[in-house]
């Protein structure tokens, strides 16, 4: 039509301003490191898993889980889930139920028979691992993934290491672990059980390994001298548990005393009274607090009529019976004797005061270190001898390239993946990638109001009566629907998830939609940067930096 | 971040793995999503906003509170989430950095044009809006739009209305908007006369509390105690004088027109739904959205939506809807919060603070307590907390679970009949 | 040109009055003009009408200020209101009463002129025969009867066409009926008047 | 079809048969008759389609014009005096925007002191507004300017306003040939709007224009008007076509032949001063007339030839600008600029004051014989304005002057009586 000069405009004629030029900061969009992926030994992407769970492709879940670690059935269960307490939505409600999801696309995993990818072309390169427990299996895994042949060499009957005859069933159900294992040797990797390894330099030497991974673990109770009576009773935990594993269980008597305060310890007890113990005492010098058992294990075995006796020492043990020393923690936390003396009744005491490894195996190997009982090692956990690596339970924890780890399956599953990758580097002769760190995404990040508010689920537990008896698994898994709601409980902390708060909220549409996945681009034309999509953001995703001026 | 995509954070222990993964995520299967919406286990387990317990109740991680979510069947996601929406209010408009009325604008013609099928005709009072979305030789609107005069607006939609019946066209909708000035104040003569009449349009109160167009003065719609050019916060009684002020929803409904609302620019599903409910009505219908000024309020651009949350969150904006006059549905407060939080981001409320201290303990607490007195009543009145108000059922659009608007009577606003005298 | 003055209280229909004649003239085929006195009266206050008829186009805007005739609707105007200002000699008046001229002291206005015929004055009980034939009080059709009969600008037919144009049915027929019965009184004192013997 | 018939009625019949499709209604005297009597026409079907709204202020009656006009109907209302000027703003802004509305004002004068009678103080009110004004001299004339109205209204993009006086025309029942809807229909096309709101097309109509196109703006608004100069004779002469009759045009000379005096006058007082001037005439005195139709635009080129004989012109208007003069008059001088014609303004008829034929000739003999003072307020009563300047002068507090004038007059207001 004829317009009428000036008074009348044509649609979307101010698409010529560029009100970009106004901005004097511009938003961009980062990625940053979730507090539960931070946290996580395995170094696995757990957001990423939850992600692809959140809309229920549990498959694509279960994949992307396997990349860090082979065994989530396994580490779902057993793993004391580190990433939960990092959680963000811990400050908002309660934590994501991490473990329990894992567990639930482990299952998933096993219950439809979903095979791990295929490797790749043979690199022709040949490793030797040494133990089957969980920091050998997954380097196995990852080795394998890489391309190389892998045998393993466990001296066991079966595989798995600490996993089958540290754990007791009633935690980690046989029938899973095999399934994981089996799943992980099908991948191609030769498992040779009782086939114990006594000399390690002598077999590298005819075997003509490329490179040795080896991590035995600490299977060895560590012992003390307890003046006892001669008919005393006293075993340690590890075999107690080994000897259970084997369907061998020693007798226990009716009163069964642990001395410790670890995991370990629990266990003992937990499993004494499935042995059918009425008594079952944990005898620890400090406070309970000071325990270094999770506080979920300490919880689980009260529950299950296990008692403590903390700030006791075990003076003397005789027959049915031994004798307690009260002990006060002092000014700097440590146990003090007083001198104060009461008697026990136990049949049995088990010592659960830690492990230690038999590292006979690589004692002698030229350029191995080994001090305090462990195996000395770098950064990339190789020894002193080139291509000889070592991780796992033996070797240093200050190893990690973090402040000192507690010695458990996940940190051994970490171990093994780096092993895979060290080892890799330095079979192609490659520079090791430079860590980058992203900036973790801590709560203040986060704009948690466009959150849905939702508690975690609970996982069903088995009634105690059946604790007390069998070796049934205690915890039991998320239903389908429980896992999806979980897995929706992400916050998706530092990292887009396309919620299109940034889209919507700008004022001067300057934010382009690229599609499904593809996340967004800032059209800086028209951005004015005021910032409205950055206090938006509910993740933490968009910050504002400076227009160069 | 090129490279990174959707939902892969970076990993730790393993910190030389590339964060994220590079594959797309989300296979899409949405509705796998849909297969289990049930919480195990009593549906209440879902905290504040779940249905009344027992229902089952729907969780998409950020439900309806985020703009888009790729968990929800498309139907339900917003209009802005859409990328192929009008964007009636297209960019290089001249409004300032975090406008909320240039944001409030787009979101309700969006959604008007998405609910006429995009047969829509706008007419735009004087005040900012126009001013920055028209100045010659270019116009930011990617629809049919009228700008007349600053008191009239409500009688020129009329006559748009009354030319579009009588030339055999009533798909084509009309859509009046104003700011606070154009409605409570100078177009409120003709506003009313439309109403009265019963026409055939919805008109849009984009309510940013005072004349910023002109710099910040007075409007009837100026909350007590809050600093403009006309009422500056100097004397006895700094800022605007309590007891004053008008309630336009509440004069609204007093006319008896089919349907009026109340909204902000913080909950985008909510306002939606109350543009498309209200195309879906023919006769007068009211709108009245709440649009935060960053440059008019002293606040942050940065803060625009979470001032308006906060307007609702204090109780001091009701958020509701009325048909006939008598209230339906409102929106109660999720996380009550007191109204001192809203006021200290803002600098036409400085005075109330110590300046010296502008994050320590209040300068006027009895004026605090005033204000805050007028939120609780709104809160008391019309049950913004908890159960006692008229539930309002979970609309078509949006999913079920975060609680949609919930009802309330009319507002007393921070100015409203409540404080007036 | 002859023009009309009506004069009569608001709510008496001066002003319909006034229309009526035009219409009447416009019937007779002449010009006519009809407009009132434009104020903001209400009931009771004095109310002018005013009507102009030619055989030409009327194009004069000014208020009838040298009538030929004045129609008084009302008699208790006469010594309120300055009624018979600008009156031409010859001209004549027809007056709503039911008494006798000579009761009414206007002597020392329409008394005969030296120079003049003078003016003539006829009554007419217009009021009475309104509610007679149609019941209400309303004098102007009826007048407008005697004004035909009176001046002879006006047919009574064109009177009788413009009260059917502008009432409807029965009241129509009523004023006609009133209108017709004032036409012949008045035709019969003006042939009195005519025939009067001089002696 | 010849009727006897109130101008009102005329009007409000005439404006049906160009079939407007929104009209608005505001009461205010002395407009009420017509704006009544098209509602009647709407409620019984006689005008359809057409919606007939009762708004709540002149104010709103433009605005909904505006409204209605911008989104392609043919729009029509009208008002008067204190209503047009209530409209104000949004008169201006129907022309700004170059909207076909037509309006009818029933001319009336503007208060204080509140006056419901007739001059043309309301339409010189508005005269700068962009409006092309008609002044209608007789009830046969503002009808069929309404039918051109539209016509050319629609033909420029601008809103027409045909002034006609209140009361003298609007309640005057004169003999009026109405004419017949199959002759507006082909006269008057449908309305083809120049920009329209369409969500096919959309556009935005009333953008804000600054210092750098504005003045470009109003110059071509004023291009418009002057196309109207050309157009509206063009108009005129095609309606005497179609209706047998002359009717609008810029302006209409009279008996300007060998006139030595020329008198210049808007609307109905034509016809008195037509009277008048035919009198001086059979007396030996030869005066002519001037009647503008078409007040803005102006049409002088037309006037300035139309008096180019003329040795002295008297300009009767019923307005003037408070604290200088005549404002036709001014036009008019203008007109004449070099000519050296001196003009004379008489205003009158202000407020409803009869413009008697009598006093016009007192005051166009006194003009013919250069008698007359430039400025002359006919009919003025000199006595009471003495008496209230005695009385000010006298004290402070002297009252208001309205009251007083009245009191000093020993009536109320009640017309002439």
């Amino acid at each position: 039509m004829e317009e009428p000069f000036a008074i009348t405009l044509d649609p979307g004629s101010s698409r010529a301003n560029r009100t970009g030029s106004w901005r004097v900061e511009r938003p961009v969009y980062v990625d940053r490191l979730p507090p539960c992926n931070d946290a996580c030994p395995a170094g696995e992407n757990i957001q990423r898993w939850l992600y692809a769970a959140e809309d229920g492709s549990y498959e694509a879940a279960w994949r992307s889980l396997v990349e860090g670690n082979p065994l989530p059935a396994v580490m779902g269960r057993i793993c004391y889930h580190p990433c939960e307490t990092a959680c963000n939505r811990a400050q908002l409600d309660e934590t994501v139920g991490i473990h329990g999801l894992e567990r639930f696309l482990g299952d998933q995993a096993i219950e439809h028979g979903w095979e791990l990818a295929a490797p790749p072309a043979d690199s022709g390169r040949q490793v030797l691992v040494v133990g089957s427990g969980p920091a050998g299996l997954s380097a196995a895994y990852h080795l394998r993934r890489a391309g190389h042949q892998v045998t393993i060499r466990e001296s066991a009957e079966k595989p798995g290491g600490m996993l089958r005859y540290g754990i007791p069933a009633y935690r980690l159900p046989r029938h899973v672990l095999d399934a994981e294992i089996d799943r992980l040797v099908a991948t191609g990797i030769t498992l040779e059980c009782g086939h114990p390894v006594a000399d390690l330099a002598g077999d590298m030497a005819s075997e003509g390994w490329d490179a040795v991974f080896v991590a035995v673990g600490a299977q060895r109770g560590r012992g003390i001298t307890i003046p006892a009576g001669d008919s005393a009773r006293i075993l340690d935990a590890v075999s107690l548990l080994h000897g259970v594993e084997d369907q061998e269980p020693p007798l226990l008597g009716r009163r069964v005393a642990v001395y410790g305060g670890g995991n370990t310890a629990l266990d003992a007890a937990r499993t004494a009274r499935r042995l059918g113990a009425t008594d079952a005492v944990v005898v620890y010098r400090r406070t309970r607090d000071q325990m270094p058992a999770h506080e979920s294990e300490v919880e689980d075995a009260l529950t299950e009529g296990v008692r403590m006796q903390w700030l006791s020492t075990i003076a003397h043990v005789d027959q049915g019976s031994l004798l307690l020393e009260r002990m006060v923690v002092d000014g700097d936390g440590f146990p003090q004797p007083t001198g104060e003396f009461e008697e026990l009744g136990a049949d049995t005491v088990v010592l659960a005061l830690g492990q230690e490894s038999d590292l006979s195996l690589i004692e002698g190997v030229p350029g191995v270190e080994i001090a305090d009982g462990v195996v000395r090692v770098g950064a990339d956990l190789m020894t002193g001898r080139p291509g000889l690596f070592a991780g796992g339970d033996m070797v240093d924890p200050s190893a990690a390239d973090r402040p000192a780890e507690e010695r458990t399956a996940t940190v051994a599953i970490g171990h093994g993946k780096r092993a895979a990758r060290t080892i890799g580097d330095w079979l192609e002769g490659r520079r090791p990638e430079p860590v980058r760190r992203h900036e973790i995404a801590t709560f203040d990040h986060l704009n948690t109001w466009y959150y849905s508010d939702a508690p975690a689920t609970m996982q069903p537990t088995l009634d105690v009566a059946r604790r007390q008896s069998t070796f049934d698994e205690v915890v039991g898994g998320l239903d389908e629907s429980s896992a999806l709601f979980e897995a929706r409980r992400c916050l998706s902390c530092g990292n887009c998830f396309e919620c299109d708060n940034c889209f919507g909220v700008c004022p001067d549409n300057a934010v382009v939609k690229l599609g499904e996945g593809l996340r967004y681009r800032f059209d800086y034309d028209y951005c004015k940067g005021c910032g409205i999509c950055v206090e938006e953001c509910p993740c933490g995703a968009i910050v504002m930096e400076p227009e160069e001026i | 971040m090129p490279g990174f995509a959707t939902g892969g954070g970076p990993t730790a222990a393993e910190g030389s793995e590339s964060p994220g993964s590079v594959e797309p995520p989300g296979s899409g299967r949405t509705g796998a999503a849909v297969r289990s919406e049930d919480l195990p286990g009593s549906g209440d387990t879902a905290g504040p906003e779940s249905l009344p317990t027992g229902q089952p109740v729907k969780f998409y991680q950020v439900g309806s509170f985020a703009v888009g979510n790729r968990l929800l069947d498309p139907s339900q996601r917003t209009v802005q989430s859409d990328a192929l929406r009008t964007n009636a209010l297209d960019s290089g408009h001249r409004a300032c950095q975090g406008c909320g009325e240039a944001l409030g604008a787009r979101y309700a013609l969006d959604a008007a044009m998405r609910a006429t099928g995009g047969s829509m005709v706008a007419v735009n009072a004087t005040g900012c809006l126009e001013v920055f979305s028209t100045p010659y030789p270019e116009s930011s609107w990617q629809i049919p739009w009228l700008h007349s005069l600053f008191g009239n607006t409500p009688a020129v939609a009329t006559g748009v209305a009354a030319a579009l019946r009588v030339k055999g066209r009533p798909e084509v909708r009309v859509v009046g908007q104003a700011g606070d000035g154009g409605t409570v104040d100078i177009g409120f003569g003709c506003l009313s006369g439309m109403f009265e009449r019963n026409d055939d349009v919805l008109f849009i109160c984009y309510d940013n509390e005072a004349y910023m167009n002109t710099g910040v003065q007075r409007s009837a719609a100026t909350p007590p105690a809050a600093r403009t050019a006309t009422t500056e916060a100097v004397g006895d009684e700094p800022g605007n004088p309590f007891g004053q002020g008008k309630n336009l929803p509440v004069l609204a409904m007093a006319h008896d027109i089919p349907y009026v609302a109340t909204a902000t620019v913080a909950d985008l599903h909510d306002l939606e739904q109350k543009v498309e409910r209200a195309m879906a009505i023919r006769g007068a219908r009211y709108l009245h959205l709440f649009v935060p000024c960053p440059l008019g309020w002293g606040a942050a651009p940065h803060d625009t939506i979470r001032l308006a949350r906060l307007a609702k969150e204090t109780g001091l904006f009701p958020v509701f809807e009325a048909e006939h006059g008598v209230v339906t549905a409102v929106s109660q407060i999720r996380h009550q919060v007191p109204v001192e939080e809203y006021l200290r981001p803002q600098g036409r409320y400085r005075h109330l603070f110590d300046p010296a201290d502008p994050d320590g303990p209040p300068a006027r607490p009895e004026t605090i307590r005033r204000i805050q007195e007028i939120a609780d009543r709104n809160i008391a009145r019309y049950g913004l907390v908890g159960p006692g108000a008229p539930g309002r059922p979970a609309g078509p659009a949006g999913p079920a679970e975060p609680a949609g608007p919930g009802a309330v009577g009319p507002s007393d606003r921070s100015h409203g009949a409540g404080e007036a005298r | 040109m002859f023009q009309v003055r009506i004069h009569g209280r608001g709510g008496q229909g001066v002003v319909t009055a006034a229309e009526l004649l035009s219409v009447a003239a416009f019937f007779d085929g002449r010009w006519s003009q009809a407009f009132p006195s434009f104020g903001s009266e209400r009931t009771g206050a004095p109310v002018v009408g005013f009507c102009r008829i030619s055989d030409g186009e009327i194009r004069t805007r000014e208020p009838v200020s040298a009538p030929d005739a004045l129609i008084i609707q009302d008699a208790t105007l006469l010594h309120q209101v300055d009624l018979f200002s600008g009156l031409r000699d010859e001209g004549f008046v027809l007056l709503n009463t039911s008494r006798p001229v000579e009761e009414l002291g206007l002597g020392a206005l329409t008394g005969p002129r030296r120079d003049g015929p003078g003016v003539r004055v006829l009554t007419l009980p217009a009021t009475e025969l309104a509610i007679a034939h149609t019941g209400r009080p309303t004098p102007n059709a009826v007048l407008l009867g005697g004004f035909a009969a009176a001046g002879g600008v006006v047919s009574l037919d064109a009177v009788a066409g413009a009260i059917e144009q502008r009432f409807a049915g029965p009241v129509a027929r009523a004023n006609i009926a009133a209108a017709t019965e004032a036409f012949r009184s008045v035709s019969a004192r003006c042939k009195e008047c005519d025939h009067a013997p001089t002696d | 079809m010849l009727r006897q018939i109130e101008g009102s009625r005329a009007v409000a019949e005439t404006v049906a048969l160009c079939r407007p499709e929104v009209v608005c209604a505001y009461p205010i005297s002395p407009q009420t008759h017509i704006i009544e009597a098209v509602g009647v026409l709407v409620r019984t079907g006689a005008l359809a389609p057409c919606e007939f709204i009762n708004v709540e202020s002149e104010f709103a009656a433009m605005s909904v014009s505006i409204g209605a006009s911008a989104a392609g109907a043919r729009a029509y209302t009208a008002t008067a005096s204190q209503g047009l000027l209530f409209m104000i703003e949004a008169v201006y802004n129907a022309a700004g925007l170059g909207l076909p509305v037509v309006m009818t004002l029933a001319n009336r004068a503007v208060g204080a002191p509140i006056n419901i009678w007739n001059d043309h103080s309301d339409a010189m009110a508005v005269r700068d507004s962009g409006w092309i004004q008609l002044f209608a001299e007789t009830n046969q004339e503002a009808a069929d300017l309404h039918i051109q109205a539209f016509r050319l209204a629609e033909s420029l993009s601008l809103p027409v306003m045909v002034a006609m006086d209140g009361f003298i025309l609007t309640h005057a029942i004169e003999r009026v040939d109405l004419a017949t809807q199959e002759q507006v229909d082909r006269f008057l096309p449908p309305y083809e709007p120049r920009q329209v709101l369409d969500p096919a097309d959309p556009v935005s109509i009333g953008a804000m224009v600054g210092p750098e196109a504005f003045e470009e703006v109003r110059y071509l608004a004023h291009l418009r008007q002057i196309e109207a100069l050309t157009a509206i004779p063009a108009i005129a002469s095609e309606f005497a076509a179609h209706f047998g009759r002359e009717s609008g045009g810029l302006l209409r000379p009279y008996r300007c032949d060998g006139a030595n005096t020329v008198v210049v006058a808007l609307g109905s007082v034509l016809g008195t001063i037509k009277d008048t001037v035919d009198a001086m005439w059979d007396d030996g005195l030869a005066v002519g007339v001037v009647g503008i139709t078409s007040f803005r635009p102006f049409p002088a080129a037309a006037v300035r030839e139309a008096l180019a004989t003329a040795r002295r012109v008297v300009v009767v208007e019923k307005a003037f600008s408070i604290g200088f003069g005549g404002v036709l008059s001014t036009d008019v001088a203008m007109a004449l600029t070099g000519s050296g014609t001196p003009v004379t303004t008489v205003v009158a008829g202000l407020g409803g004051r009869p413009i008697t034929g009598a006093s016009l000739r007192e005051c166009f003999e006194a003009a013919a014989a250069d008698r007359a003072e430039p400025l002359v307020f006919l009919d003025l009563n000199r006595a009471l304005i003495d008496h209230d300047l005695a009385r000010s002068a006298a004290r402070r507090r002297s009252g208001p002057t309205a009251e007083n004038v009245l009191r000093d007059l020993g009536t109320v207001a009640s017309g002439p009586t």
